[in-house]
């Protein structure tokens, strides 16, 4: 089976934002989202150093070093944009106010769980940034992955063995394979992507998965 | 005559003790008070610990401060990044403290801080290990864990204009942290790209307001660009940045 | 297109149930959307829960929704004024309930509900009968009591200008309470002088971004004035006010 | 013996305020004291309802309802003055910035307990404002009040019998008869206005105080 590659990928989850939206891409591939958003359609990016209404990166020349993002990358502001300090741009997240994050994983459970900051490989620098309070801030929380580790290991998983970043927080995966919600029945197949079967992904996943009904 | 102004850096950063906490504004380059760094430098004062998010970038800044084994202690959210090579020697070295605070937490607890709040309940880090041993509490049937203040000796903070009250406002996302840590501190110092004479500041858009600051001092232009990152960039009056070595 | 602005108040206060919790900014007068309040009397919501700074004042405005009992809860701080006869007659006669929380208790609270802090420990109160019953804690060797946060179904709140974001800025003090109330409730509705165009408002200075905003209605003129007071005050133009009746 | 007048008292109390201070004048008389602030030095005045750097009533005809004192009363800014919402402006009060604020009082303990918002009377409303903020808030905490009541009462008493604003917040007590410090011991008598004794001092307020080493 083959799925999609990662900027169809993205393409595909900029699709389920609606307008209106106040959003927060995560750092690295979740970035990738903000390319993808439908032209014309107005959906709010928030990027958590302190700026809601972020547009897209400048054009050369005209970089400018107080205005970057959250993976510290020079970006620009649109009419109608805000900023505002740490203490009021982390309010905002804590307080539900973002109604979408999109956020890169090393594992999901099938309770929710997160695990994204942390291998907990010996001599590790820990770092976590704002990752914590993106998992438990937003109103929906969609995780952005390929299923598979680089060794072949399901991301999707029964239980988080890497350090959490947060507890029952993801609402939906997407994965180059397929689409899940999380229910409290576990994961539910919402959408196959390429040619993937439920049935491939029980076996790559070793999870049972519930089907769209 | 009210006059929180001072003429050099090195006046700004006087008085600073050894042993001293010191929050470090600035997310990554932005807002970060490399001029006010550089003068903690020459001043001396070490054994500190220091509040900051990153812990460093590049050989510059606070990389420069933790270069020369001033720093006991690090607090912040993400000391890790593919330019954080000074931290990164020292903390294996095992020559450097650490705690690493999930940034929301870092942020209201220094907020906390500056406003007299005893301790606050927040959602952040439930269920990890960076809440481990931290008092936990169900609140409208919502796991909590329980964090307090971080206050600091002194603040050192990057803002774009200031007055001789000590008002200040910010530029774009460069504002971040200064705002917050200036009310925390016992001494809040901050760097400024221009003064400007009193009222010249719209009260409604002051976003520091002087009470919660004591120094300022003019630093323009600032020293932006290293190793060609943000090459090209313009100036906090539009004009292009020159690469500054 | 995002399109926060409607026509009039009685769109922008349209689907407030009975039983609901409403916060109305203001701080006596001033920053009172009193234009939103007469739409919310014409609305016919009742059994309300109010939670605004104080009681009332004159005849108007949050006073005037009184009158009407439709009010069964009232959170505020200062609910006894000069002017206050329509709260004072209601309590007197056991037609409304209240809980008075200090000023700052007040604002934290409803800081908090905006912020997702699950309570927080405040020293103000301590010792005090406002106090009575409160879980009390000693931190750092002061004393404190633990509040929790004020949360809305709808904040009513008058700003100055705002844009179809629902991005808002404010005039002097009418400032109070408008930026916390907006972050704390399900549904925050503003009366603004003047809608202004996407852009027009300076991203630095905006004092609640858009993101806290669900309806934004223009209500230019403002009716200010009453039984002579603040007569000979100028508008939000710059112009006198006129009296309103 | 005499004391002094309301407005000497108010000038008084201003003549302790030094340059720089960012000082919160109660409602009521101590609102006097901003009459009297020497003229040609800066000193901050704050209002709890979102303002540093008030000034004086406007001019009639220049009256703006937006821009109002805590007693509700129109004010104007000064040049560097700066407007903020209500959570920031109690921060700033209970984050202990104002270096002073003066209050009224019904009655202040030898332990610097203050009783200032409520004198418990059956039927009366409750309305407490910023009193409690304002009473724990400060680096210093003044009260500017008479000695004695209208019925001839103390109002410095051993303990208070009025509902409490604050526990051991007061530090200094300008009275018109003198000027007290409250100490570890109680009230140390820092200055002695119009011809009172310290003896008479004690008579009247029945407690055994301090005079200044």
């Amino acid at each position: 089976m083959t799925g999609i590659g990662r900027v169809e990928l993205a393409a595909r989850i900029a699709q389920d934002i609606p307008e209106g939206s106040y959003v927060n891409l995560g750092i690295g591939a979740p970035t990738l989202v903000a390319n993808h958003l439908p032209e014309g359609l107005e959906i709010i990016l928030h990027t958590e150093n302190g700026l809601l209404g972020m547009g897209r990166a400048p054009e050369p020349g005209r970089v400018d070093p107080d205005l970057i993002n959250a993976g510290k990358q020079p970006v620009t502001a649109l009419p109608g944009a805000a900023y505002f300090h740490h203490a009021d741009s982390f309010g905002m997240m804590r307080g539900g106010h973002l109604d979408i994050c999109v956020l890169g994983a090393f594992q999901v459970s099938s309770a929710g769980d997160l695990a994204n900051w942390s291998t907990g490989a010996p001599g590790a620098i820990p770092a976590v940034g704002g990752a914590m309070d993106l998992a438990i801030g937003a109103k929906n929380v969609w995780v952005m992955t390929d299923l598979l580790t680089r060794d072949g290991s399901s991301k999707l998983v029964a239980e988080c063995t890497y350090p959490l970043t947060g507890v029952g927080c993801v609402s939906r995966v997407y994965t180059d394979r397929a689409v899940f919600d999380v229910t409290d029945g576990g994961f539910r197949v919402r959408e196959l992507l390429g040619d993937t079967t439920v049935a491939e992904l029980e076996q790559l996943t070793a999870l049972t998965l519930e089907e769209r009904s | 005559m009210i006059d929180k102004t001072v003429s050099t850096v090195a006046e700004a950063v006087a008085g600073i003790e050894d042993g001293s906490t010191i929050m470090i504004g600035g997310f990554g380059r932005a807002g970060q008070p490399v001029e006010l760094i550089d003068a903690l430098i020459d001043q001396g004062a070490s054994d500190l610990t220091v509040v900051s998010n990153n812990a460093g970038n590049g050989d510059l800044g606070l990389a420069a401060l933790l270069a020369r084994g001033r720093v006991r202690r690090m607090i912040c959210s993400f000391p890790r990044q593919h330019d954080s090579w000074v931290f990164d020697g020292l903390f294996r070295a095992g020559q450097i403290e650490l705690e690493v605070v999930p940034q929301g937490n870092l942020a209201e607890r220094i907020r906390a801080a500056g406003a007299g709040i005893g301790a606050f309940f927040t959602p952040t880090g439930v269920g990890t290990e960076l809440a481990a041993g931290k008092e936990e509490r169900v609140i409208d049937g919502r796991r909590y864990v329980l964090d307090y203040p971080i206050k600091a000796d002194v603040a050192l903070i990057a803002a774009y204009r200031g007055d001789r009250w000590g008002n200040l406002v910010y530029r774009e996302t460069a504002r971040n942290f200064g705002p917050i840590m200036a009310a925390a501190a016992t001494t809040a110092v901050a760097q400024v790209d221009h003064v400007v004479e009193l009222g010249a500041l719209d009260p409604e858009s002051v976003v520091t307001p002087g009470i919660f600051v004591n120094r300022v001092v003019a630093v323009s232009p600032r020293r932006w660009v290293e190793n060609g990152e943000f090459v090209g960039g313009v100036d906090v009056d539009g004009e292009p940045l020159e690469v500054a070595r």
